[in-house]
Parts: C-alpha cells; structure tokens; sequence
C-alpha cells in the first residue's frame, strides 16, 4: 500500500494529513506552531504518521507547504499554499471556482479554472489586520477560547464598529468598547465584520466566481462563515476539514509524484 | 511542477554595447559634473514629455532627476536619502523619487555616483505626471529657479479620436506650440543665445535615428527566445537613450545595440538558457532589489519580453511611430509632443489595450503587474486595469507592490511566495492546454 | 473662603491606555505621593482607585484635595476631575519645569509615540504621533517580550545584556513576533532579539523626534523612560544624553504636569479672589453636532 | 423670536445635510440622466447649467459608506475620495450618471477617468483638461477651446446647441452665488460666534446638490435668518483652516476643531468658489469664463501659479482672517496636499505663526487622537 503526506507548517498552526493510495485521510495532526518551525514539522508530521498508524519510513512521498515550507527539512518537494489550497479545495468540491483561506498570518484568495488549474489570486499585504490573528487578538482580550469566538459572536445582537485595523491594537480597542459596556458578543460581531469585509474585498479581486470554498483555520469560525456568506452574498463550501485544507492539497500532490514513481529520497534519514 | 523546473542561470551576458552604453553613461555624468565651470546652463528635466530637444538645441547639459533618485537606489544609498527628506519633514507616502531627490539637495547634490549635481538654470516639469510639478516646487523653494510647467494635455476620452486638422487636435497642438515658444523666450534669455531652428533641426534628425533603432530593437525582442530581457537590460539601454537623446553619439550606441540584438537573435541566443515563459512588465522596476526580481523570475525560465515601462521610458515615441519632420522644427515638435501624449503616454483610457496587443505581439503567457507603493501615476488604477484584462481577455496576471526605491516595501519572503505561485499557475495552465 | 494660608494639594490622574498614573502635589510643588495602576478594562475605575491608592498612601482624605486635573486618553472619563489637559501640554510643563532647557520630548507610550518640541516657556510648539499601527510602539516591546516569557520590568535588564543584536525587518508588529520565532529557531539568544527590538523601536522614535524638528536638549517621558536600554539605545541613535524626569516620575511625567498645571489655575484663581468651582466633570458642551444627525431622507449605501 | 430663528435655521441645514449626506443621486432628481458627475476641484458649471443639465461634484463618500468593491480596484496607497468615489460607481450609488468629468489635478484623479471608462462607458466618462500652466499667454484660448468642447459634448447629449444668452443666463446665477458665498464666509470672518464652519459648509455644499437658484434662494434665506440669531460671544483662538480642498475631511473633524477654535476662514470646498470675482456677463461667456479662470482664481495644491506662492496665499489667507494660527490639513496619501503641507509648515515656523499639522481620510472614525491634538492645539495658544 502506497502513503503519501502533506504536511502545511503555518505561520501560527502546523497541519499534517497522510493519504493512502485512493487519497483516504488514513492519518492527520494539528499542532501550534510554538519555537521552532522545522521541529513543528517534524512532530506534526510525526503525529499524523502516528495517527494512520503508520512508520514514516511507509511515507512515500511528503510534500511541503505553507509560510514554513522551505523549513520542512524531511520535505520532498515545496508547493505554495495558494496552489495546495486550491487543489484540495477542489478535491472536496469540485465545482469550486473561488478559495477564501483565511489563516493565522495571512489571508489568501484564489480563482480557479474549469480544471481546478489556479488562474489568479491575492494575499493580503505586509500587515496582519483582517486576518486570524485578529481573532487571536479578541480571544486573548474576552479570555475566550478560540473555538467558542463564533459561537459568542454569533449571539450578538447589536454589533459594534470597529475601527482599529491594527491586529495589536483590535485588543485594547475591544477592552475599549468593553469598558463603554458594550456586550462582549457585540464587540466580537463587530471584530468578524471587519475581518469578513477586508478578506471579501480580497475575493473580488480575483473576482468572485460560484462555488466558493472557504478554508483554513478559520473557516472553523461560524460566526465568519455566516457574515462572509452575507458580505459576498453567496453561500460558501465548508468542509470539516477545512482547516486541513492545505496539507490535504501538498498531499494530493504527493500522491501524483508518488504515482508517476518519485519516491522520498532521504527515507532513511528521516527514518534515523 | 515549477518547484522542480530546472533553474536557468541567471547571470547576465554582457553585451559589448554595454561597454558602450557604459562609457556614454560616465562620460555624460563627467559633462554634468563640470558644466558649471565649463559655464555650460543646466537644465533639470523629466523623461515623460518631450522638451529634451529644444534644451539640446540650445546647448543645455540635461540632468535627470528621475534617473539620479533611481541610481541611489541602484547603487544602494536610497535609504539614507529617503531618512534625510523624511527628517525634513516629507510624508513617508509621498513619491519617492521625490524624497530620493530633495535628500540629494540635503546632501549638498553630492550624488552617490561621485557625480555633484549642478544647480539647474531652467527646470522643466511636464504634466504626464502632475507630481514632477509638485517636485518642482521644491526646485523653485529650494534652489529659487523659476519652474516651467509644460501642459501636454492628452486622450480625453475612450473613444477620442484627435485626427490632425480637427479643431480639438488642433486646439491642442496650438497649446503645446504656444508653450514651446515660451520654453524657447525662456532658453533665450537664459542662455544669451537666439534659437536656431537648424540646430533643432539637426536634433530631430538624430532622435528620429534614435527612435527608429529603439523600435527594432524593442521589435527584436518578440523572437524567442527573447535576446535580453526588457526589465535588466532594457533599462540599460532606456538610460542611454535618454541620457543622449539626439545626439550623435546616441545614434552610434542605438545602432550598436541594434546590431547585437540582431546578432544575438540571428544565433538564437536567449537572455535565460530554457526560455520557458514570456512576460509582459508593467509598471516601474524595484531599483532596489532589480537584480533580485529578475532572478526570481529567470530561475523559472521567464523573461520579460517587453514593458510599458519601456514607452514611458522612451517620451511615448516608440508607441505611436512618430517622427519628427525637421523641415518645420519647432511645429513639428509642437505637433509630435501632443501625439505622443495623446496615443503613448496619457494611457488612462487605453493602458489595458496597449498591454494585451503586447501579450499578442511578443507570444507572452502573462502580464506581471508591479504596483509602486508612493507612485500614484503607476499604481492608481493598475488593480483596476489588470481585473479587466483578466476578465475580458482571460490572460494569467501576476499582481505584486512594492517600491521604486524604498527598500522598506519589498519583502522578499511576500513576493518569492506570489511569484512561486504564479509560476505553479502557468505550469498549471500549460498542462490544462496540453501545450509545452 | 479659601485664603492665600489654606494649605493646597493638587490632584494630577494620567488616565493612559496602558498605565494609569496620578502624583499629588502641595503648594511648595513637592510630590506628596504618587500611584500607578493599569488602567485595564475601566479607565474610570482606574482612575478612582489611582486615586484612592494616593489618598491613602498621603493618609488624607478626598475632601482634602483641592484641585483634580486630569490627563491622558481617559482625561474625560473622571467625573470628579475640576478640569482636563491634554498629555502633551502636560508633558511639556512638567519636562520644562525640571528643565528649562529641553526642546523637545518623547514620549513612548503603550500605544503610541509622541515627539513633542517646546519653547522656553514650556509651550508646545509642534508635535508628531507614530500612525495607528503597533509597530513602533511600547506595545510592540510588549509583545515581544511577552513573547520571550519575560515581563515588561524586565525588558530593560534583559536587553542589556546583548552581545549582538539582531535586526527586526518586519513592518509590521504581528509578523515581527514570526521573525522573533525565526530567531530563536536560528539560535539567537532572547537578549539579542529583545535588544534588536528595541533598536527598531529607538529608531522609529527618533525619525519621529526628528520630524518635529528635533533641537537640542531632548528628555524622555513616559513608562519608557523605566527602560534602561531603550534609553541607551535612544542616547546611541541621537548620539547626544536624553534628560530624564528625577526621582521616578519618567512614567508619572504626565500626570505630573497636569498636578502643575492645576496648582496654576488655583493660584490664579486665589490671586484674583475668586472661589475653586466645584468638579466640572459632566459639564459638557452642548453644540449641535451636525455629524450625528440622522437626516429623515439620507440612504446609505453600501 | 430669535428661537423661531434658530428653529428656521436649523430647518434649513437640516436639509442641506439631507442632501448632501446621501450617496444616492437625488431620487427627486428624476432623471439621474441629467446629473453631470464631476470630480474635483472646480467645474465650469455654468455650461452644465446653461445646458439645463445638473451639475453634481462627486465629493466622495464620506465615512458612512462601506467600501467592499473598490479596495480590490484601486493601489494601496491612493487616498479615500478616490476610492469611495469608485466605490459608489461600483455599488450602484452612481447608476445612470448622465456624465462624467475629471481633471488632471493630480495623477489619481487622471486614473479616475480611465477607471470610469474601463467600468462605466455609458457614463461617457472624460477628462476636462484644464490646464496646469495658467502663466503662458496662450493658457486663456487653451482653455476657451477646452470648454467650447465640453459644450459640444453636452451639446450632443441634449441634442441641440447651447446659445451664448443661455450660458450668459447662468453666469449671471451663479456670480450672485458666488457673491452670497462671500457674505456667508464674511459673517464666519468678522463674527463666527453667529455662523460656525458646519454650518458653512453644509450651506455651501447643498449647492452642488441643487438648481443654483434654489440654492441662492436657500443662501439668502439663510442670510437673512443669520443676521437675526442671538450669539454669546466666546473666548476660542482664530485659526484658518486649509487642506479641504478635494477630499472632504469628516464634519465631526471640523466640529472637533471648532470645540476649541473659532475657523476663521478655509478653503472647504473651494472649488464652489473658485472664480473669485465677477465673471464679466458681457461678451462671449465662454471666453469670460475662461478668462476669469485663468486671472481672477482661488488657490490650491493642485493648481500651479507663479503668480501665487502657496505661502504667500496662505499668509494673505491669515492677515485678511485676522486669524492668530493655522491648521493646515492633508487627506492621507494626497501627494499634492503633503507636498504642500510641508512646504507651508517649514514657512510658518519661519514666520513664527503657530500651527497645527493635521492627517485625515474622509473615512476616519474616531476623532479621539485628532481631538487630543486640536486641544493641545488651542492649549498652547490660550495658555501663559
Ligand atoms: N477551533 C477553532 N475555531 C475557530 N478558529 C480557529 C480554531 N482554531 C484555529 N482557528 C483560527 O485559525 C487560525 C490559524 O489558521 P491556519 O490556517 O492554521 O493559519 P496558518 O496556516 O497561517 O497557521 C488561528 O489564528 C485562529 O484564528
Ligand atoms: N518597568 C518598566 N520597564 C520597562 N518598560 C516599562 C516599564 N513600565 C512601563 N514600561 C513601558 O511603558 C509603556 C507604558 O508607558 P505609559 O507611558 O504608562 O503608557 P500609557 O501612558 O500609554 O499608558 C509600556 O508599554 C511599557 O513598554
Ligand atoms: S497596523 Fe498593526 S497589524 Fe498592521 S502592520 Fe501595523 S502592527 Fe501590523
Ligand atoms: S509619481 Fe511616479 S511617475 Fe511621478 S515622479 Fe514619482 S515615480 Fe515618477
Ligand atoms: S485628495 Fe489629493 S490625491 Fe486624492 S484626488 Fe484629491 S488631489 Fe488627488
């Protein structure tokens, strides 16, 4: 049996996904990028080995994706997120012709052809506003785990406006509106608007086009699927693992490299 | 995949009109250093806009602001300029060849390239782009020399068709005639010496050479594999051009070049080994980081086969096969001034036009757009032109930003990740159309 | 009555967006006590408590207090202030007040960086505040520091200890904390990257010092001034010595200068005979505000 | 009676603010078709007007609108009228423009034009080339050729030709708006306790939303009512205000401003009142207007003039104000207006007149910081 690996070392989450030769998920793992990228990889990938029940020396071919790609040391091969994130996009729903990822660092949005081929794409620019750190900002501000940031927002009833863009400074101004005594999940509602319009202003650059996927960490978020869904006006492919997006892309393309024979050429010394 | 197609070397060939080009360059440099005590008048003047020939006429020495704030940046001295006009007070958002400049003023005009500016006796500010008038301002504060603004005005309209002998041409011509005879009052009295229109004459004569040669030259590189690349060498040869725009001596350099060029395509030989990918550039290089671009690209095999820049570059005449009738000088002048702005360089309603007729022209796969953070005449609308030039003529387009100059706004880890991906999408695309 | 005899003690509460900071004064311009709190959630609570902590650590009462000027951010979130001054306009009295010679002040704050030039007499002449964006503030610092799993007391004594530090290219302060992780990943040690940091940091101040037109002498203001290797590093980039407030006020310098600036008022007040208002704290303007008028007819767009 | 007054009064600025706060084109304005979009600074709106067309200057979209389409069109680095102008084109707030003008003021408004025409053809989007170099003998018949074109242009659209009488008939509307601008900016000059500069501006600017003689009827009545209204002087410095000359800074920028400071002059909006005299109502209109562009015309950053010294106006500005300081605004990333702002700073400090340098974007918010810099503003010129 054939194995390959797709592992996306992000800028805050690294994601490992193992697929056996029918590209089945046999094996995944999420790990936080804490200190050191090459060692996230390692133990991401190492994880989701573990997962699939598997040895890393039954990995035929491991493709290497995401901000920390180059880092992967035990990588065979280095493709963009844009490119993973489209092909796995489409792999679970093929008639996807627009991506949204939204992740930790940066927000992406692609357009795909009617062969799944990218056609065009845009990332934000060198500043971190609209993007998952915003959250991450507001989570650390309400003491509020990440996943449960939707599920509040989500109750809002009155949203605020938010006017920091500054991911930095997105904290104080919540404590802010806090302090005016504004409801939490009002300032919160009023914190994904802001995300959602800056990333839907990123898909209209690449021009939006039916079926549009949203991936990445926070495609988890429901409060951001809901209002994206609304600031574009269409509705948007969630998948369950949409967070894993990426490294199911490297994967798929692992598995074209493994099929037409490559095979890993450092086995052993990662096996060591 | 493009991550394992097998990278191009990407060091330059020299060229032996290099050399040339070289020695021209420096020794253009040495006449402006010593025009002051050789009691030669300096002329500060843009390259958008065409007055160069008149101050020819008149023995002007010509600086070019905009290729001295280019050059801190390629020689890697824009950072302490830039800090100097921002410590003078300039908004980190305004042009910044501007800042480039006004630090140069700050130094004493002691240029990087060992090269000390002149004060200008006349600086000429065009209105291709309404910030070298602005600039001049700073001139006039600075240096107390009086600007002369020439209004070139341009297409008005999509459909605008300014057919010589209808009024509104004619309109237009006037204006810009009127003008240059202000310029040539100015020049007069300046200089001390009464205009010759032979001498302009003879100018014209050598810039149409010029221009003839450039357009075979540009032509040439619609070969594949394209001889040089039009965003390393190209800017090579677009420097020259301007810095001995009608003269002899540039007729000489063009007509080197063209010869090499020629060879080169007669040999087959490629600026980058496996020509993989042809590209169209529009907008302004990176001067910071240029080499680095370049590179980037070529270890995918893409070349950039041609560039708006290279119109702008070159005062618009390239772009319209204008030529200058030396029998009526100064109307002519008047009346090829106005075309080139009309049909080259105010491009507002055409510019997506002119960059897929170039897709076409030179076979190219795509258009990379280089937006300019603090240039608002490149950068404004170009989101806007490359969404309909992906929309209604489905071409695959690249989208970067970052600066002239300013080193602050190129993160290379940002741009190494959107040209990867963009070459993953030509790969992609090529496999779609079963071509290559 | 109040008479020229009565004793007077002033009230000055630097409602910051960090820190909120308050000195008392007396007459003689001697600093009676002083407290610092964050202002977190509540600045208006912040401030009570700050006040309340001054009190007591002065053992007198709130009816004892002659005169409340506030200042900072949260300058009108006070209810019992008497008045409220600008942060700058504090700043420059209370710098100009130690030293006459200073023309021009930074102030590095939690969330942002002021570069103030005064004249001889204390005014405010020209100013400049950093853009709203984290990078090139104290928040900055904070982030990273937090990053190290240091606290921001120890930034300063940390960063001392740099061999070589390393440069921070990131514009930005979010993507400057994936370049800290870069580093450490590369074996640089945290004092390097602490210390690089705040050399960034220093050097965005300055450019900023310097768009103010920067003159001689300068002094430091603010909880930066705890920092002692951000004071070298801001005496290194302008090559010249930066004064800093005596005996602990750096952070309390605005608060300071508001208790100044109060003391001045009630002696004015006194001089011409005239009695200290009650606290003005709800008292408002009350100008139509054509901005918040919703127009019966208006349609939004968008 | 004064309360019936204040009662009128502020009946009539709450209309000039309905107006011109709405991005719609005036649903009253049945045909959308006859509204003549036109981007700053100043427009030759008497031949608009003449032609029986509306004039409407597209003064961007302030800081109600959401801009979801136009930051995927437009460079980062391009300030906001600019954007929410493209903004309002592609949300619809603009459908059936019957024209659209802009003028080479600067390169981002060049490039507005061609967004236009790549977007909205049927806008018949165009570039009115007025000119940069007002100083050349030849600039008046230049510019005489330009407007005769527009008048072909509009011409054709009302398919029939505009008479000479019809464009001196609107010379003659709009010199006596012009003139009652005057008396508006008097009174905020000699006694600007009566009139503060909102309200000055929402005046002016319903203008651009009106029939000229509407809005000269409305000025007069305001006039009127002005001279009734009981003020209680007070005690502000008297600053001027300049750097609103295109994109419109937001109203609470300019209340924030007069919480602590009397805006003793401005140039808001001054293209409304560029022409600064007369326009003779003799002779060929068409030339008179041209003329007077290029002899009897205001100031800004985006008009070149040897004859008039950015800092020169700008004390001229000062001394006719009586004003003790000045703020002297720029709207982010407006190269001319920051080129302009530096260039006025560095000679107040020369002239020792006191200033304010402030940054904004229509867009803005929050007011916080900018008041803090206006109070220690003012602080500095009370307090000794
Ligand atoms: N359980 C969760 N619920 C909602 N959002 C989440 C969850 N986990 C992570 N996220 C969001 O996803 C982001 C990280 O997404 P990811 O795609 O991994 O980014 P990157 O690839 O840049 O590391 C976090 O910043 C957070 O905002
Ligand atoms: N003990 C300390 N050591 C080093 N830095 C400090 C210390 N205390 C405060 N700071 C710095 O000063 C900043 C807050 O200073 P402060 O002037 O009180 O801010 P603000 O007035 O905006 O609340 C913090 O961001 C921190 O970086
Ligand atoms: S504004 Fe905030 S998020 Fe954006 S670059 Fe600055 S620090 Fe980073
Ligand atoms: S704005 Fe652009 S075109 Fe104009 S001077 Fe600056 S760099 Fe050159
Ligand atoms: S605001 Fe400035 S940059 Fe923008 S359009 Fe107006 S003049 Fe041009």
């Amino acid at each position: 049996m054939l194995y390959v690996a797709g592992v996306d070392v992000g800028s805050t989450q690294a994601k490992a996904v193992v697929l056996d030769e029918a590209a089945n998920a046999v094996g995944q793992a999420l790990l936080d990028v804490e200190m050191n990228m090459s060692t996230a990889a390692q133990d991401v990938f190492a994880c989701a080995v573990a997962d699939a029940r598997l040895d890393e020396s039954d990995i035929a071919y491991t493709v290497a994706t995401g901000y920390g790609r180059y880092r992967v040391t035990f990588g065979d091969m280095q493709v963009t997120e844009i490119s993973c994130h489209a092909r796995g996009a489409t792999f679970e729903f093929p008639n996807t012709r627009t991506v949204l990822d939204i992740g930790g660092q940066d927000t992406k949005a692609i357009r795909i052809g009617g062969s799944g081929e990218v056609v065009d794409f845009a990332m934000n620019d060198k500043c971190a506003a609209g993007t998952g750190r915003f959250l991450g900002a507001a989570s650390f501000a309400l003491e509020t785990p990440l996943s449960e940031l939707g599920p509040l927002a989500l109750k809002a009833t009155a949203p605020v406006k938010i006017t920091t863009t500054c991911t930095v400074f997105a904290e104080s101004e919540i404590i802010g509106h806090l302090a005016k005594g504004h409801r939490p999940e009002d300032v919160l509602a009023g914190m994904h608007h802001s995300i959602a319009t800056r990333c839907a202003s990123l898909v209209r650059r690449v021009g939006l086009a039916p079926e549009v996927t949203f991936t990445g960490g926070v495609s988890r978020n429901a409060a951001m699927v809901k209002l994206l869904q609304e600031v574009l006006d269409t509705p948007l492919n969630i998948s369950a693992r949409g967070h894993f997006m990426g490294a199911i892309g490297a994967a798929l393309y692992a598995l074209d490299r493994a099929r037409s024979g490559e095979r890993r050429v450092n086995r052993e010394e990662v096996a060591r | 995949m493009a991550s394992t197609a097998s990278p191009a070397p990407t060091a330059a060939r020299s060229l032996d009109a290099r050399t040339a080009g070289q020695r021209l360059v420096n020794q253009w440099l040495a006449n402006i250093h010593t025009a002051r005590e050789r009691g030669q008048p300096v002329a500060y003047i843009f390259v958008m806009g065409n007055a160069i020939e008149i101050l020819r006429a008149f023995g002007f020495e010509l600086v070019f602001p905009e290729i001295n704030s280019l050059q801190t940046g390629v020689r890697k001295a824009a950072p302490d300029f830039l800090a100097k006009a921002e410590d003078f007070g300039f908004s980190p958002d305004v042009c910044s060849y501007v800042k480039a400049d006004v630090g140069l003023m700050l130094s004493d005009l002691q240029h990087p390239s060992g090269t000390r500016m002149p004060k200008p006796d006349l600086a000429i500010a065009s209105s291709m782009c309404n910030v070298y008038i602005k600039w001049a301002e700073i001139w006039e504060r600075h240096f107390g020399t009086p600007a002369f603004v020439l209004d070139i005005p341009g297409k008005r309209f999509a459909a605008w068709q300014p057919i010589p002998g209808t009024p509104q041409y004619e309109a237009d011509k006037r204006w810009v005639q009127g003008q240059l005879a202000d310029l040539v009052a100015r020049c007069e009295q300046i200089t001390g010496t009464k205009f010759d229109p032979d001498r302009l004459a003879e100018v014209e004569a050598s810039v149409n050479e010029m221009i003839r040669l450039w357009v075979e030259i540009l032509q040439l590189n619609q070969r594949r594999p394209a001889p040089y690349n039009s965003m390393l060498d190209g800017l090579t040869y677009i420097g020259v051009l301007n810095a001995w725009r009608g003269t002899p001596e540039g007729v000489e350099y063009m007509r080197l070049l063209r010869d090499e060029v020629a060879g080169k395509v007669a040999r087959g030989e490629g600026r980058v080994a496996n020509e993989r990918f042809r590209l169209i550039f529009s907008g302004t290089p990176c001067y910071v980081n240029l080499r680095r671009m370049v590179e980037l690209f070529e270890t995918y095999g893409g070349v950039f086969a041609a560039s708006d820049y290279l119109t702008y570059a070159a005062g618009g005449l390239d772009s319209s096969g204008l030529f200058y009738d030396p029998s009526r000088p100064l109307e002519s002048l008047a009346e090829v001034t106005t075309r080139a702005s009309q049909l080259g360089l105010s491009n507002h309603f055409f510019s997506h036009h002119t960059l897929a007729q170039q897709v076409k022209d030179y076979a190219a796969d795509g258009i990379v757009y280089h937006g300019i953070k603090s240039c608002r005449t490149v950068a404004t609308s170009m989101a806007d032109n490359r969404e309909y030039v992906t929309k209604r003529y489905g071409l695959p387009t690249l989208y970067i930003e970052s600066d002239l100059i300013d080193p602050r706004y190129w993160s290379d880890a940002q741009i190494k990740n959107r040209v990867d991906a963009f070459f993953e999408v030509l790969e992609q695309r090529r496999l779609v159309e079963g071509g290559a | 009555m109040t008479t020229q005899t009565q004793r007077l003690l002033i009230a000055g509460i630097d409602i910051g967006s960090t820190y909120t900071k308050t000195v008392l004064l007396d007459q003689t311009r001697t600093v009676r006590a002083t407290a610092i709190r964050r202002s977190g959630y509540k600045p208006a609570v912040a401030a009570a408590a700050v006040f309340d902590d001054v009190l007591a650590a002065a053992g007198i009462g709130k009816d004892e207090v002659t005169y409340v000027a506030t200042t900072g951010y949260g300058r009108y979130m006070v209810p019992f202030r008497h008045t409220q001054i600008t942060e700058l306009t504090c700043h420059a009295v209370a710098t100009s007040y130690h030293f006459p010679s200073v023309r021009t002040i930074l102030d590095i704050g939690g969330q942002d960086i002021k570069a103030i030039r005064i004249d001889e007499r204390g005014r405010v002449r020209a100013f400049r505040l950093n853009d709203k964006c984290a990078a090139g503030t104290g928040a900055f610092l904070e982030k990273t520091s937090r990053y190290l799993g240091l606290t921001t007391a120890d930034i300063g004594p940390y960063a001392l200890r740099a061999t070589q530090p390393v440069e921070i290219s990131s514009v930005c302060a979010v993507f400057a904390e994936s370049e800290v992780i870069n580093h450490l990943a590369g074996g640089v040690t945290p004092e390097n990257i602490m210390q690089g940091a705040i050399v960034a940091l220093g050097g965005r101040a300055v450019q900023l010092m310097k768009r103010v037109g920067l003159e001689a002498d300068c002094a430091l203001a603010g909880g930066m001034t705890n920092n002692a290797a951000m004071v070298a590093a801001l005496e290194g980039r302008l090559g010249a010595p930066l004064k800093l407030p005596p005996d602990g006020l750096g952070q309390l310098n605005g608060a300071f200068g508001a208790a100044l600036l109060g003391l001045r008022r009630v002696e004015r007040l006194l001089a011409e005979g005239r009695a200290i208002p009650a606290p003005s704290g709800e008292a408002s303007a009350t100008v139509r505000r054509w901005s918040s008028y919703i127009a019966p007819t208006a349609t939004v767009a968008g | 009676m004064p309360i019936e007054t204040e009662t009128s009064l502020s009946d009539i600025l709450a209309r000039c603010h309905a107006l011109t706060h709405t991005d719609q084109i005036p649903p009253d304005e049945a045909a959308a078709e006859s509204a003549i979009g036109y981007f700053p600074v100043y427009f030759p709106e008497e031949i608009v007007h003449a032609a029986g067309l509306r004039p409407h200057a597209l003064l961007g979209g302030g800081n109600r609108i959401e801009v979801r389409y136009a930051d995927a069109r437009i460079g980062s680095f391009v300030c906001s009228i600019c954007r929410s102008t493209t903004e309002l084109g592609l949300n619809g707030s603009l459908k059936g423009l019957g024209g659209f003008f802009a003028q080479p003021i600067c390169d981002a408004a060049k490039h507005m034009a061609g967004i236009w025409g790549r977007n909205f053809p049927e806008q018949n989007p165009q570039l009115l080339a007025l000119p940069q170099n007002v100083n050349s003998p030849a600039a008046a018949r230049y510019v005489y050729d330009e407007y005769q074109r527009l008048r072909a242009v509009l011409a054709e659209k009302i398919g029939r030709n505009i008479s000479d009488e019809a464009i001196r008939a609107s010379v003659r509307v709009y010199n006596e708006n012009r003139r009652l601008q005057r008396a508006l900016y008097a009174i905020k000059r000699d006694d600007p306790a009566r009139l503060s500069t909102v309200e000055t501006y929402l005046l002016v600017r319903a203008g651009t939303r009106m029939r000229r003689e509407q809005h000269n009827a409305l000025l007069r009545d305001a006039l009127r009512l002005l001279a009734e209204r009981r003020v209680r002087p007070l005690d502000k410095p008297r600053v001027v205000f300049v750097g609103g000359f295109c994109e419109q800074p937001p109203l609470e920028m300019i209340e924030t401003i007069e919480d602590v400071c009397f805006i003793v002059d401005d140039d808001l909006l001054i293209g409304q009142r560029w022409l600064t005299e007369d326009v003779p109502e003799e002779g060929d209109p068409v030339w008179a207007l041209a003329e007077s562009y290029v002899e009897r015309s205001a100031s800004s950053p985006v008009q070149y003039d040897a004859r008039k010294p950015k800092e020169d106006v700008l004390l001229r500005m000062l001394s006719a104000a009586r004003a003790e300081a000045a703020i002297i605004a720029a709207a982010k990333f407006c190269e001319p207006g920051l080129d302009d702002q530096l260039a006025l700073s560095h000679h107040l400090d020369a002239e020792k007149v006191p200033y304010l340098v402030l940054e904004f974007e229509e867009k803005m918010t929050s007011f916080e910081q900018m008041a803090m810099q206006v109070e220690t503003f003012a602080e500095s010129l009370l307090f000794d």
